[in-house]
């Protein structure tokens, strides 16, 4: 069948098509100088995350949350022993922040995976559908679009008794899926007046393939964009969270760190126990964030502009 | 220079010209105000809302009781009243002469101000209050400064308790009250009512409160007490007020106090800042003991915290040394009973302290030994064949059915950091065990909600700060009278026994008769262990020592009613 | 001597690949009262020439070799703060995007009054105010319409008032780079013709650069043909449409004689664009050209003059 | 007026939103498992002083009375007494809210001003070293953890130094000598603000820097800078006069659009520093269950929000010219 056949040489070139464009977009990010610091971070992060299974191995006085040193009873200056220092009660702070890269990556990742699959979905169902659904949708959206995230999930903390690291993921992702939905909303609304999807609809495509076949392709390179910068956004929130006292006691997080030399009085003290936490949950973020500028650039033509006018 | 440079610069000397200028003022006169940190704005100068430490540590010096306590001695000393009162067991009624003394705005004291206050918290059902009251039958003034109280059955806490309560100036709340007879909701209108100026006479009085900065105390010069010698100290104010200056938190206090700011930290100074400050020569530490008692609570109302001897175990395995040292840096004393140790007149020592002196193997063998010999048995054993201890897995009660996960419930890390890492701790070493637990920090408010409210919980782990001298709380605590809803009985403790013996300490005016049965009371409870008593923190208070001296130490600190009656301003 | 004069000029653009030729040895002359039609498909490099002689290329873009003399001084060689004073001045620009042109800010009579405001600073507001009134008046815009914002102007107002932003300070040449491109036809009739009368009528020299040879041939005296770079023919009027010497040329005039008005068509001719980072050194046309050799592929080219008037790079012609 | 339409219907959908934040508000707080009363009394209370109180603040009411009592007095102005402060909740936001919108005002303009003025130059260098440093200082600012910024500057500048005080918002010294006036006043509430508005300014220059550069950049792009080249205007004028009031719309966008952003580290820097304003206040009585109080706090935040937003929006039409509603 001849239809067949240029069914199947279309999906093939299309896939190639795909592909070169991966190409081209790692190109283009190759040469991005900021793009490559922000890679490099974000894997020594990863291997801090990977590493953090290491210690409490060793002995479990490297424990992160219940192991003490049996001979430090108050913090203590970097050692050999404890290549950071240990906390108020002996406990490893390096372990600990290799316990915190954990945390941040589970918390940052998870919560930005389910917001921008919540926001695409919604955003392709309110642009695609248009009337009533997407008024409701996004009116929806604007309500939540001027809670201050921060402070409802702290609400919610102090309200609903102390909240786990996995309500304070849903939370946080539950707040954060506007901004991500109205982007794919707008991207939607162009995609659905081009000529392919006018011919699937005519070629009698259901609604739900017409958005997962044709419109979810072409949106979901900017929620991947965009799920860099609500990575940054939940290792925020959940740091300031930690910070502020309604974080997850069960987990060891850098915020829950940066608490812990607050509270007990070593702030002015010890240096070696304030300064790792902050540069680390500043630094998780820039990274998240250069890669997503670069990421910007990659997926952003307007800017390749630059020295194509003739 | 480029001129936007220099006004960056003019402005910055000019600002920093004008600080030590300001610093000092008052004229030629020298004017001695003591500056107190608190870590929290008060919440409210009426005295009937307060319940916030902050709001009490400032009307404590307003407001005033007839008795109060003598700072070493801790006995009963009489304070607006003139003498310790009189009971006369035939009339079951106490008279009270009250001293010479004066209202802040010049006019007496009289009987018919303590009956007024008496008989507003009786008709308004002032809460903390009422419950002192409720036993009162009656209140009669005899003569403009004799009054006498009738009581409906014998009351020990009657003297230490309920004559503690502030009085408050008729002239000024009649009003007040009766405004608030007239409102829908005749109590919400009374606690709700603002007050800028209350007229007290204590010390001191206010000035001026600038919301979110400071509050301004001045000498009261009707205090009744100037010039007197009371419990062995000639009463001053010799200050001239106090501005107490509200943290938000404590590093920016301790900086103050580093730097001269403030004089002294009404707070108890965390462990961190303790080795700094006892370096520096200008700055004095005092750590005094606490009337407090943080515990580990079950719900003896269900499995599997109903039985005792796994209440037993679990206060084995708990190593109260460990917290001691580690969570408070050693700036507290564990606690074997449930009257702290530093009221040495009700303490008694139980019979048997749990793990006491034990390594953490010992325990962990210990607490296997008990449980086995009760029935418990576990899919890995804590304790290996050859003897050695091991991470214990599945333990099942004496029926054989696997114990459920529980939940310790602490308050948040940053309502108490110290609880809610206890909390862990302990999870840790009961999962070590084998025991299915998690510690929960939670909202306080959510915590009491599921405490005393809904009654659904396994465990957790609370405080009392400030508990009276008077042990007339165990009775509270304990009596199955009390376990109902929103009663204190927060386990859901029933002991016949202790019930008897608790309603008759109640009732006990002999105070060595009392004591005796307040001792049977805390062995029975380290017995059966509804409460895990964990430690009593001790209360640690850093002074500059280069303004004012005087302090008087006492159980709960030098942030007392007497130190600042005593206070001096060191000599220049 | 003539007015501007474009000698041997080459052009390039630093691209990831290399140096991009954009423009090669181009050269021409235009005198006060003349106009020069520049035609040839996108990316030939015509918009490229106009750049250069007010030195607005971008950033990577640089001039190779050659000169550009305007009254004789060479512009290349200018600082930039003489060259400043030149633009607007003496050499005015309509540009090919007129929609975008305009600042979207401003009113679009303070855009004309600005000019005058900087290059003769010491005219009186009032003054100002009555130039620009007769600078709308001359190009047929309401004066109602003058202190409105760009978007409120339609395609073909837009186009006018940038008309009008050009002869602010009578200059003495003018460069028209596609000006009625977006327009619908009777508004491009109209400002063709606009354009034509405001040439004759003030003597300026101009370039007018188009993808339509229609269009130049309506309104230019001498035509150059642009392909791949080079200036490949370049002639009068007459002479170029009469007898068109370069396959290309033929090729442009051919369709637009079949399709007339609709020369759009031209630049997807069969055949693709020259490799301009790497260029052979021969003729660029080669690949589209039925008349081709293989010689021409690497031979270097040389203009051949079919009269004194008339001019064109093609090895074959001769 | 097209504006005014566009405004009114705004205002009617701000009131709707309102109103939908301020049910799901009750719902929350009406469903959450926190005890008031215990946290009022404090743990000596008895079970008849906490039924007492309950009846007396009107809590043991249905749950729909409640609610049809907190909308009518919630649009007769009346949101209730706190219940820690046993003051008008209004009372409570009054005192509260000037210090806030100090604080946050002040660092929004200084940190948009200096954001688009570095911007601006940053975009006009783009490539070189300048541009290099300030976009990387930006990147730097922008994605640091406010909280520790903020203790990071306490330990330098309140406790190695000591230039600055680190709490609250006056000094009683200046504010008890009867001999200050105005001028030292304000100097003093100045002094007492660097830190925190150090915090919240460069925490938010960054971004605003990094959108001014790449609007910017795309602004440097359109033709009517090509335009304003060929005119022989100097590159000054192009710069500030054609290019920088076109890049600075997006910035306005996104002083309106962060505004829930801001106000989470307003909160967290309030927090820190001591800062008496409404940010901490309900940082402060949530945990308290202080309900009235934390609704209140809450609404009043999301409307000042939404208000915002609109401002911003009219603020935009006022600057593009392209924009009529």
């Amino acid at each position: 069948m001849p239809s067949r056949k240029k069914k199947i040489l279309e999906e093939r070139s299309r896939r190639w098509r795909r592909m070169e464009r991966w190409a081209q977009g790692w190109a283009i990010y190759k040469k991005n100088f900021l793009g490559r610091i922000g890679l490099v971070l974000l894997s020594i992060f990863v291997l801090m995350a990977l590493a953090s299974f290491i210690p409490p191995l060793v002995d479990p006085m490297y424990k992160p949350m219940s192991g003490v040193d049996p001979e430090i009873t108050a913090s203590t200056g970097p050692s050999f022993r404890h290549w950071l220092g240990t906390d108020f009660m002996g406990r490893d702070l390096f372990s600990q922040l290799l316990a915190g890269a954990r945390v941040a990556f589970t918390v940052g990742i998870a919560s930005a995976f389910v917001s921008i699959v919540l926001g695409t979905l919604i955003g392709m169902t309110a642009g695609y559908m248009g009337g009533w659904t997407d008024t409701l949708l996004m009116r929806t959206a604007d309500i939540i679009m001027v809670m201050p995230t921060l402070l409802v999930v702290l609400i919610l903390a102090a309200l609903f008794g102390q909240l786990n690291i996995w309500s304070i993921v849903l939370i946080i992702a539950l707040f954060r899926w506007p901004g991500v939905s109205r982007v794919i909303r707008a991207q939607t609304l162009t995609l659905k007046e081009r000529p392919f999807i006018d011919a699937a609809r005519v070629a009698g495509a259901s609604h739900l393939r017409i958005l997962f076949r044709h419109i979810m392709p072409n949106v979901l390179p900017l929620s991947f964009l965009y799920m860099t910068f609500r990575v940054t956004a939940a290792i925020n929130i959940e740091a300031a969270l930690a910070f502020l006292g309604f974080g997850d006691p069960g987990t060891v997080s850098w915020g829950m760190m940066l608490q812990w030399v607050w509270k007990t009085g070593y702030m002015f003290k010890a240096p070696y126990w304030l300064l790792p936490p902050g540069i680390c949950i500043s630094l998780i973020t820039l990274s998240f964030y250069l890669l997503g500028r670069a990421m910007d650039e990659v997926l952003d033509p307007r800017l390749r502009k630059e020295g194509e006018r003739y | 220079m480029t001129s936007k440079l220099k006004k960056i610069l003019v402005l910055g000397v000019v600002t920093a010209g004008l600080f030590p200028a300001m610093t000092v003022f008052g004229g030629s006169n020298p004017v001695h105000y003591l500056k107190a940190g608190l870590s929290e704005e008060p919440k409210t100068l009426n005295i009937w809302l307060a319940s916030d430490r902050w709001s009490l540590s400032v009307l404590s010096q307003i407001y005033q009781g007839l008795i109060t306590r003598h700072p070493e001695t801790l006995e009963l000393t009489p304070w607006l009243a003139e003498d310790l009162p009189v009971y006369d067991p035939e009339t079951l009624s106490y008279t009270v002469t009250l001293r010479d003394a004066k209202w802040s705005d010049g006019s007496p004291l009289t009987a018919q101000d303590v009956a007024f206050t008496a008989n507003l918290i009786k008709e308004f059902k002032i809460p903390r209050h009422f419950d002192r009251w409720s036993f009162v039958k009656a209140i009669e003034v005899l003569d403009p400064k004799t009054v006498r109280f009738v009581l409906e059955t014998p009351m020990a806490i009657f003297l230490s308790r309920t004559l503690a309560t502030p009085i408050v100036s008729k002239k000024e709340w009649e009003p007040v009250a009766q405004n608030a007879r007239n409102a829908e909701k005749p109590l919400t209108a009374l606690i709700n009512h603002e007050i800028k100026t209350p007229v007290g006479n204590g010390p001191f009085s206010v000035k001026e409160w600038k919301e979110g900065a400071y509050l301004f105390m001045t000498r009261n010069p009707h205090f009744f007490g100037s010039g007197q010698k009371i419990g062995g100290r000639v009463m001053g104010p010799f200050i001239d007020g106090i501005i107490f200056k509200f943290f938000g938190t404590s590093d920016a206090a301790i900086l103050s106090l580093k730097k001269g700011d403030i004089d002294m930290f009404w707070w108890s100074v965390q462990a961190g800042y303790i080795e700094d400050l006892q370096k520096d020569p200008k700055i004095t530490l005092f750590k005094n003991e606490r009337s407090a008692m943080y515990y580990m609570g079950f719900n003896l109302r269900k499995p599997p915290f109903d039985d005792a001897v796994l209440r037993r175990a679990v206060a084995i395995l708990i190593d109260k040394g460990f917290i001691v040292t580690r969570i408070l840096q050693g700036d507290g004393a564990r606690m074997d009973s449930v009257v702290p140790a530093g009221n040495k007149f009700y303490y008694c020592p139980p019979d048997t302290v749990w793990g006491e002196g034990l390594s953490r193997q010992e325990r962990v063998k210990a607490a296997w030994w008990l449980l086995k010999e009760a029935g418990y048995s576990w899919k890995t054993p804590p304790v290996n064949d050859a003897g050695a201890v091991v991470k214990g897995r599945h333990i099942r009660l004496p029926d054989g059915t696997p114990m459920e996960g529980f939940t310790i419930l602490t308050p948040p890390a940053d309502y108490d950091p110290l609880r809610a890492m206890s909390g862990t701790i302990i999870q840790e070493w009961l999962r070590e065990f084998g025991m299915p637990a998690s510690a929960k920090p939670m909202a306080f408010g959510s915590l009491i909600d599921q405490v005393k409210v809904r009654r659904e919980f396994d465990a957790f782990i609370l405080a009392y700060g400030k508990l009276s001298l008077d042990p007339d709380w165990i009775r509270s605590f304990f009596h199955s009278r009390h376990d109902k809803v929103r009663g204190l009985n927060m386990s859901g403790y029933h002991n016949p026994e202790f019930d008897r013996i608790s309603d008759e300490s109640a009732t006990v005016m002999d105070e060595n008769q009392r004591r005796e049965r307040v001792c049977r009371m805390q062995k029975i409870l380290m017995r059966d262990l509804p409460y895990i008593p964990l430690y009593t923190p001790k209360m640690i208070e850093a002074v500059r020592n280069d303004r004012f001296s005087g302090w008087v130490n006492t159980l709960e600190g030098i942030g007392n009613p007497w130190s600042f009656c005593v206070l001096k301003p060191e000599a220049p | 001597m003539a007015l501007l004069e474009v000698e041997d000029l080459s052009i390039g653009y630093q691209t990831d690949q290399g140096i991009l030729h954009a423009v090669e040895g181009v050269s021409f002359t235009v005198d006060r009262g003349r106009s020069l039609g520049l035609v040839g498909e996108s990316g030939c490099g015509k918009t490229t020439l106009g750049m250069a002689i007010l030195r607005l290329l971008p950033q990577n873009g640089m001039v190779l070799k050659g000169r550009i003399l305007f009254e004789g001084r060479n512009l290349l060689e200018l600082d930039a703060e003489a060259m400043r004073r030149i633009r607007w001045k003496e050499i005015a620009i309509i540009f090919q995007a007129a929609m975008n042109a305009l600042n979207p800010v401003h009113r679009v009579a303070d855009q004309v009054a600005e000019v005058i405001l900087t290059h003769e600073p010491e005219t009186p507001r009032e003054v100002v105010r009555v130039r620009v009134e007769a600078l709308f008046d001359q190009v047929g815009i309401p004066r109602s319409r003058m202190w409105d914002y760009p978007h409120h102007y339609s395609g073909g107002m837009k186009q006018r008032a940038i008309i009008a932003m050009a002869l602010a300070l009578n200059p003495k040449f003018m460069i028209a780079d596609e000006p009625t491109t977006a327009l619908d036809v009777i508004v491009q009739d109209q400002i063709l013709k606009e354009a034509k009368r405001i040439q004759e009528a003030f003597d300026i020299g101009m370039i007018y650069i188009s993808h339509d040879i229609a269009v130049v041939a309506e309104v230019c005296h001498d035509i150059g043909v642009l392909y791949g770079g080079h200036l490949v023919e370049y002639g009068d009027r007459e002479s170029v449409l009469d007898t068109p010497l370069h396959p290309y040329t033929r090729m442009l005039l051919a369709s637009f004689l079949t399709v007339k008005g609709k020369a759009a068509k031209v630049s997807q001719a069969p055949g693709d664009s020259p490799d301009l980072v790497h260029p052979e050194p021969g003729c660029r046309f080669y690949e589209r050209c039925r008349y081709a050799k293989a010689a021409c592929r690497l031979e270097p080219l040389r203009y051949v003059a079919a009269s004194p008037t008339h001019r064109v790079l093609c090895n074959r012609c001769a | 007026m097209e504006l005014w339409r566009y405004a009114r219907q705004r205002l009617f959908q701000i009131g709707i939103i309102f109103f939908v934040i301020l049910t799901i508000l009750f719902i929350l707080f009406r469903i959450a498992p926190g005890d008031p009363v215990s946290r009022m009394i404090g743990p000596e209370m008895t079970t008849e002083d906490a039924a007492h109180l309950i009846s007396q603040l009107g809590l043991d009411r249905p749950l729909w009375v409640q609610y049809v009592y907190y909308v009518k007095n919630f649009f007769s102005g009346n949101f209730g007494h706190s219940f820690h402060y046993g003051r008008p909740v209004i009372e409570v936001i009054g005192d509260r809210l000037p210090n806030t919108m100090l604080l946050f005002t002040t660092s929004v303009m200084i940190s948009a001003l200096m954001g688009v003025f570095l911007g601006k130059i940053a975009a006009w260098r783009k490539g070189e070293k300048t541009d290099t440093v300030m976009t990387l200082l930006a990147l730097v600012t922008h994605t640091v953890f406010l909280p520790w910024m903020a203790l990071i500057l306490i330990w330098i500048f309140g406790y190695r130094l000591g230039w600055f005080p680190i709490n609250g918002m006056i000094s009683e010294e200046v504010w008890l000598n009867p001999t200050s006036g105005f001028f030292a006043k304000s100097v003093d509430v100045a002094h007492h603000m660097i830190l925190p508005l150090l915090t919240l300014s460069l925490i938010y220059f960054g971004s605003y820097l990094l959108i001014m550069r790449s609007a910017m950049l795309e602004t440097l792009k359109e033709d009517y800078i090509l335009t304003a080249r060929a005119k022989g205007l100097t590159e000054k004028v192009i710069r500030n006069k054609h290019a920088s009031p076109n890049a600075a719309l997006p910035v306005v966008t996104s002083v309106g659009l962060s505004l829930a952003f801001s106000i989470n580290g307003g909160a967290l820097t309030e927090t820190v520093f001591s800062w008496p304003g409404i940010g901490r206040e309900l940082v402060f009585s949530v945990s308290n269950n202080d309900y009235p109080l934390a609704q209140a706090a809450f609404l009043l935040i999301s409307a000042v929000v939404l208000v915002s937003n609109l401002v911003v929006d009219i603020l935009y039409a006022y600057l593009d010219p392209r924009i009529r509603y």
